[in-house]
């Protein structure tokens, strides 16, 4: 996150005269020998390895927990190039939805792995070996399509654009308020009000079928899974912890198996 | 452990060793980096979420797969609307690069949701979220 | 509940239940046969009049004194003695029962002597017939859970017999 | 199996498959009130089963009674229920001044009553302080701590010891009451009157406090009966039964001619309720704020038979009567009585055989018969609702593993 | 400050650099030393609710260095790990939540202009980070290997993700308001009286502002919604395993997360910076009175915000110390089916409002009506000032206000 301090939009000036016995300190220094740094490029750098370095530690890693960690890493990273490449607001829409969403799967990873054979299903080798084989190639020819447009690879104007929540904001309600890039046919600009809409409905679609499979019911007929349950026997659990077995008092005598997961009745 | 710092060590280095060969002309250091450095972050992002996919056997890891090559696609989508990593004067994509990673953002949570309901099924269904016990339509 | 009519309502009810009684003491008591315990119980609390709804306590006393020369003067035999104090919420009147047991079963030492349990009558009876069971070694057979409840559960002994010894040592912690 | 919860609302079944989980509350818990432990079974929040675990505190005080004499076993009394060590001294001394059928005088009877309500609204404000704990409000509990320092203080000008008095005791009281003590109690009862308006103000009107306990761990009165429920426990589930009305005369009888009504509620009416909050429409019968409320209003009867007593104890010209001797002997026979402690009846049981040292003691304690509805109670309840219910019991350890 | 560092002779890149640390350093204290000051506060104001007296001795008088003891103690104190936890994650979490509370502070300004970076997103950028500090929490209560943490943490996640939804709605409201997302010029707009403040801006904004109050004590975890680490409940919910120095980072995250959404209300509702009463404009004051006017009208809003989240913190430490805790049912029934439609009804409320009655009831009184322009374009990014050291300044300053060239656009036939 400390992108947002680069060096290009940074505006404290007014601290200097909060601390001034500290700026003038600070001015005394000897003014180092390198010739200059981009910030800018140095934290793009940071972000850059944050990202792909967690992202590979999604994949070497095994328990669901830390592959979700690493993940909301990754993404976090992201969000700072974004913030570095002046897309502020996909930044923190990347923030908060994309890492919010991760958040739901490390809810889960926690949840469903509960057991613990599930916390961590291994790969077998010749998957790792083939995996590596095929993401080397995937990788190669990716990066070969990337250098091999020249237009590509000279250093960008490291100007910071302006800032693109309004012009965002209004052209998704139809209407282009931005600098069109050059070359741009007058008429051929339109805003996004139909694709706006279109995802809008699609975004209530999904919650409220969320929402359905969700839901809260009692079940009549058991499923597989309760026949499972049923045959794990509930004293599995009872000897794991320290109490020898838990009173079936007033109940009867195979009455172990709470009626909470009965889903049998 | 020791792995994955290795791992995060030699990407971080990457870069800067990448931009000595005269193939970029671009010291990164001291100059504004350019297209091709979000291209490759976009390009390890999303070969790292293939791989995940392929290579995992959880349900969820798949899921991840899956939101990393969205976001590799994502970067790419960025750098080619953002001017700064432009030359001076070159085309971009402008707002449009932005508004497609806009709605790619909120399509993958979309996205999210519906996966984590089928895992969810497939977890009540079968107690565990291998996917390679999802074998009963096998013949 | 005084008064000898009640007494007698009960011998009707269970001929040859009521094995004793003594109507004069402080506090009247009447003793039962031990296997008639519950089934006397269940009557008094549901038919009898008044209505025995609530149990109070439910104690057993160890009658045996360990020094010989004592020993050789009292006037009973070695035996355990249940006592049951119930409680008319309605006609707020005690009543006492008691009941003999050997001390133990067959006279064989570590063989608890057995009563019916009245957990099934009163839930109060559930923890206290755990407690006697626990402290005094009685088993209560037809009781839905019992195992020790003050003692840990690996506890060897009834500490409120008379002639318990308290263990040198539980677990390699020192007790005496 | 008969499903007894089946038309719970709050027992839903999700479509994700869910495994339950033992969790041990306590013995180390901030709110089990002492070592209590109880195992839950639980299916994430909600409580599928609670098994309670006592015995962490036992020290087999029945047998060290029995080889001690009556006198020298009122400080064991005290570590029964060591929040109304009063109220165990008395039970204990009435038992054995019943055996040996001895009564006290007039002026000790008076200081009895005296005393012993003196500590039920002690007890009652740690019972109060200790349930907003349980709650999550830190501060009522300071409230009433600060008022119950005051009692403490009061007792220690009586007998010296703020906690373990053993004070009451076997034919009277161990002392007198120090000179001008009765006044410095009635400007306590003066100005601790206007106080309790400040806990209604913030637990039992307070809108998160009813929605907390309001229908939650429903007694109902059959069933508190059938677990031999007592004090504040039984009369909250409303049955009409307080041992100081309904006990043995050797015990009722201390209270003659004192003036009081039971907290109960009879037809839908809590005595005085006009001068306190109106029952919240949440609120069942039996539910934990009826218990509370049932405590709340027992400390106002309390006050009132302080006053009561005060007035009745400076009016007795004799002296108070001395103690029995240490070693008296005790008679053959056995004699059990029931008192009524803040907590519940508190039941005392003696068997002598002729000589000094009793044969066997016994005490039923009320918190031991109270604390068994839990499992009942917390069936199908959420985690939050058992430091809820067990609170509203009020239970005190020592008297439970005794 | 780095224009003035440059100004002493130092190559540009150093003067930036000396530039952000000094801002980093300056957030991280207000941070830590409000940390240690809130702590002392909340014992102090604790003990005064409770009838106590609190923290005597330590430091002299009043017990002011009580935190500063305190912090030396959970230094000196045994770091524990349960076995079974897992240790990476387990040492990992509490920093995850620091560094979520920490970053959240940049956008957050402390005056006009006195901010670590100001984003012309810095609501939505505020909000999103703020919901992070929740990972923190569920790893540790996942790394901790004890079922009272996971409970507390499973509690945490349910519970935040949640308020994030009506705490989103009402942060949109001054944003509709002013027109923009910048947290600086939301601030400005609502200079001058007391009156100009969004929260006597219309009904709804009043409304909703208590709305706001309730999902931000929820989403920073104090009672009455501290589920998950309720005491009386889950032993310390998320935290059990912790000692020493990791537990007092999540406590210092908790109180900077306390800080930060009051500073948020504070910009939000309460005027920011700007006083009850404008005492700078009327003794004629502005920015460009001179520098040195600038500095004391920028000290004088430093002192007003940081005095309006204090007092936002006191608040939450009142009714920390005053209420029962809700149950985890009550607390969801709170946020879906109280905060969550209330706020809507009041977004649309105020929306309708700034649609029909844009002056307010009585237009042109107390409003500092077309003073402000729009704000994004005021932003750093568009300031040449505040620009890159590279030369070509002009290439990024856009001709006009976009707007009302759409505006144009749009009424010109295509």
């Amino acid at each position: 996150m400390t992108g947002m301090l680069d060096m290009d939009i940074i505006d404290i000036s007014t601290l200097t005269h909060v601390v001034p016995p500290l700026a003038t300190t600070l001015a005394a220094l000897p003014a180092l020998p390198i010739a200059g740094i981009n910030w800018h490029s140095v934290l793009f750098l940071l972000f850059a390895g944050l990202a792909c370095g967690f992202a590979i530690a999604v994949v070497a890693a095994d328990n669901v927990v830390r592959m979700a960690l690493y993940l909301v890493f990754s993404l976090g990273a992201t969000a700072g190039l974004f913030f570095l490449a002046g897309a502020e607001f996909i930044g923190a829409m990347q923030l908060m939805i994309y890492v919010g969403g991760t958040l739901v799967l490390l809810v889960f990873g926690v949840m469903l792995t509960a057991q613990a054979p599930l916390v961590s299903i291994k790969p077998s080798s010749s998957d790792r070996t083939l995996t590596a084989v095929a993401g080397a190639s995937l990788l190669s020819l990716l990066l070969t399509a990337a250098f091999s447009v020249d237009a590509w690879r000279g250093p960008g104007v490291g100007v910071v654009p302006a800032p693109s929540a309004t012009p965002l904001g209004m052209a998704l309600v139809g209407v282009r308020v931005d600098e069109p890039p050059a070359g741009t046919p007058v008429g051929g600009r339109v805003g996004y009000m139909l694709p706006f809409e279109i995802v809008s409905v699609h975004l209530l679609v999904v919650l409220v079928g969320a929402a359905y499979l969700a839901r809260a019911k009692r079940r009549r007929t058991p499923r597989p899974i309760d026949a499972l349950a049923s045959a794990m026997p509930v004293e599995t659990v009872a000897t794991a912890a320290p109490v020898a077995t838990m009173a079936p008092t007033g109940r009867s005598a195979g009455g172990a198996k709470s009626a909470l997961v009965g889903g049998g009745r | 452990m020791m792995g994955l710092v290795l791992a995060t060590a030699s990407v971080a280095s990457l870069a800067p060793c990448l931009a000595t060969i005269p193939l970029f002309a671009v010291n990164p250091f001291t100059e504004p980096v350019g297209v091709v450095h979000y291209l490759i972050v976009g390009a390890v992002l999303f070969t790292a979420g293939i791989a995940c996919m392929t290579l995992k056997r959880n349900a969820l890891g798949i899921l991840m797969g899956i939101e990393l090559v969205l976001n590799g696609a994502n970067i790419n989508f960025v750098a080619f609307a953002s001017p700064y990593l432009r030359a001076e004067g070159a085309p971009t994509l402008g707002l449009d690069g932005q508004v497609v990673a806009l709605f790619v953002i909120l399509l993958a949570a979309a996205e999210a949701a519906v996966a984590l309901a089928i895992t969810l099924n497939f977890y009540n269904n079968h107690a565990t979220v291998d996917v390679d016990r999802a074998d009963d339509l096998k013949g | 509940m005084k008064g000898p009519g009640f007494l007698e309502s009960i011998e009707a009810a269970f001929p040859g239940a009521v094995v004793g009684s003594q109507l004069e003491a402080l506090d009247p008591w009447i003793e039962i046969a031990p296997a008639r315990i519950a089934e006397v119980c269940q009557w008094l609390k549901s038919r009898g009049e008044p209505r025995f709804d609530s149990l109070q306590c439910v104690t057993a006393v160890d009658w045996l004194e360990t020094d010989p020369k004592k020993a050789a003067k009292v006037s009973w035999q070695p035996h355990l003695e249940m006592v049951y104090h119930l409680w008319s919420t309605s006609a707020r009147a005690t009543l006492v029962l008691k009941v003999k047991l050997p001390r133990w079963s067959g006279d064989v030492a570590g063989h608890l002597p057995e009563i019916p349990s009245v957990a099934g009558v009163w839930r109060t009876a559930d923890w206290h017939e755990r407690e006697v069971y626990d402290l005094s070694g009685v088993s209560f057979s037809g009781h839905p859970d019992l195992r020790r409840i003050l003692c840990p559960e690996d506890w060897v002994g009834y500490p409120l017999r008379k002639d318990y010894e308290m263990p040198t040592e539980y677990h390699g912690i020192r007790c005496r | 199996m008969p499903d007894l919860i089946e038309d719970d609302p709050r027992i839903i079944e999700f479509d994700v498959r869910t495994d339950e989980m033992l969790v041990n509350m306590g013995p180390q818990h901030p709110s089990t009130h002492g070592v209590l432990r109880l195992v839950l079974r639980t299916d994430g929040e909600i409580v599928s089963e609670t098994e309670p675990h006592i015995g962490y505190l036992h020290r087999c005080a029945e047998k060290i009674g029995e080889n001690l004499s009556p006198r020298q076993w009122i400080p064991y009394t005290d570590r029964l229920d060591y929040l109304a060590a009063m109220n165990m001294n008395l039970g204990w001394a009435l038992t054995v001044e019943k055996l040996m059928r001895h009564e006290v005088g007039e002026k000790a009877r008076h200081l009895r009553v005296l005393i012993s309500e003196l500590n039920r609204i002690s007890s009652h404000l740690v019972g109060m302080g200790a349930y907003g704990l349980d709650l999550g409000t830190f501060s009522p509990f300071l409230y009433a701590f600060r008022e119950r320092e005051k009692i403490l203080d009061l007792f220690e000008e009586a007998c010296g010891a703020r906690l373990t008095y053993s004070y009451i005791t076997v034919g009277g009281a161990t002392a007198d009451l120090p000179p001008g003590w009765l006044q410095r109690c009635e400007a306590f009862l003066d100005q601790f009157e206007p106080i309790i308006k400040e806990y209604h103000a913030l637990l039992t009107t307070n809108a998160i406090f009813v929605k907390r306990t309001a229908g939650i761990g429903v007694l109902s009165r059959a069933m508190a009966i059938d677990y031999g429920c007592s004090g504040p426990v039984l009369r909250g589930s409303g049955v009409d039964q307080d041992m100081r009305r309904d006990g043995e005369s050797l015990y009722t009888g201390m209270y003659d001619g004192y003036a009081f009504e039971v907290a109960v509620q009879k037809e839908g009416r809590y005595p005085r309720d006009h001068s306190y909050p109106t029952v919240p429409s949440e609120a069942v019968l039996g539910d934990c704020w009826h218990r509370f409320f049932v405590r709340m209003l027992e400390v106002v009867q309390s006050m009132d038979l302080v006053r009561q007593a005060i007035d009745r104890y400076a009016a007795c010209p004799e002296p108070l009567s001395e103690p029995l001797k240490l070693f008296e002997k005790l008679p053959v026979g056995d004699a059990y009585l029931e008192t009524e402690a803040p907590k519940g009846q508190m039941g005392f049981y003696i068997v002598g055989n002729g000589t000094p040292i009793p044969w066997r003691v016994r005490a039923r304690s009320s918190s031991f018969s109270n604390l068994s509805v839990t499992h009942e109670l917390c069936r199908g309840c959420l985690i939050a609702d058992v430091p809820a219910i067990v609170g509203s019991l009020d239970i005190v350890m020592g008297e439970i593993d005794r | 400050m780095a224009e003035f560092l440059i100004g002493l002779g130092l190559p540009g890149w150093v003067a930036w650099s000396i530039a952000a640390l000094v801002a980093a350093v300056l957030l991280l204290n207000v941070i830590a030393g409000g940390a240690l000051v809130f702590i002392w506060a909340e014992r102090k104001i604790a003990a005064r609710i409770q009838d106590r007296l609190g923290p005597t001795r330590t430091g002299g008088r009043f017990g002011w260095l009580q935190s500063l003891a305190d912090g030396i103690k959970l230094l000196a104190k045994e770091d524990l790990m349960p076995e079974g936890a897992d240790g990476l994650l387990f040492r990992l979490a509490p920093y995850v939540s620091f560094c979520a509370s920490f970053c959240a502070f940049i956008a957050l300004p402390f005056a006009f202009d006195v901010v670590g970076q100001r984003l012309n997103v810095g609501v939505f950028f505020v909000v999103a980070v703020l919901g992070l500090e929740v990972f923190g929490v569920i790893l540790a209560g996942y790394a901790s290997a004890s079922k009272w943490s996971l409970f507390g943490a499973m509690r945490e996640a349910a519970q935040v993700v949640s308020y994030e939804v009506p705490l989103g709605m009402c942060v949109v409201v001054p944003v509709m308001l002013a027109g923009t997302m910048d947290l600086v010029t939301i601030g400005e707009k609502q200079a001058g009286w007391m009156s100009s403040w969004y929260l006597f801006h219309d009904p709804f904004t009043f409304i909703i502002f208590w709305v706001y109050v309730t999902c931000a004590v929820a989403s920073v975890n104090r009672a009455p919604f501290d589920l998950a680490e309720a005491e009386s409940e889950l032993v310390a919910g998320f935290h059990t395993e912790y000692s020493g120095l990791r537990w007092s980072f999540f406590f210092m995250a908790e109180y900077g997360s306390m800080f930060l959404v009051s500073g948020l209300a504070a910009v939000l509702f309460l005027g920011g910076w700007n006083g009850p009463v404008p005492v700078a404009r009327l003794l004629g004051f502005s920015d460009g009175t001179g520098e040195s006017a600038a500095y004391v009208v920028r000290l004088v809003g430093l002192a007003n915000l940081m005095g309006k989240a204090t007092l936002g913190v006191l608040f939450m430490m009142w009714i920390r110390w005053t209420l029962p805790r809700l149950r985890i049912d009550q607390v969801m029934t709170t946020c879906l089916k109280y905060c969550t439609p209330i706020a809507a009804v009041m977004f649309a409320g105020a929306m309708f409002w700034q649609l029909f009655l844009p002056g307010g009831l009585f237009p042109g009184w107390g409003r500092p009506a077309g003073e402000i322009r729009e704000g994004w374009l005021e932003g750093p990014g568009g300031l040449p000032a505040a620009a890159s050291p590279a030369e070509d300044r002009s290439s990024t300053v856009t001709g006009g206000d976009p707007v009302e060239r759409a505006g144009l656009a749009t009424r010109s036939p295509r």
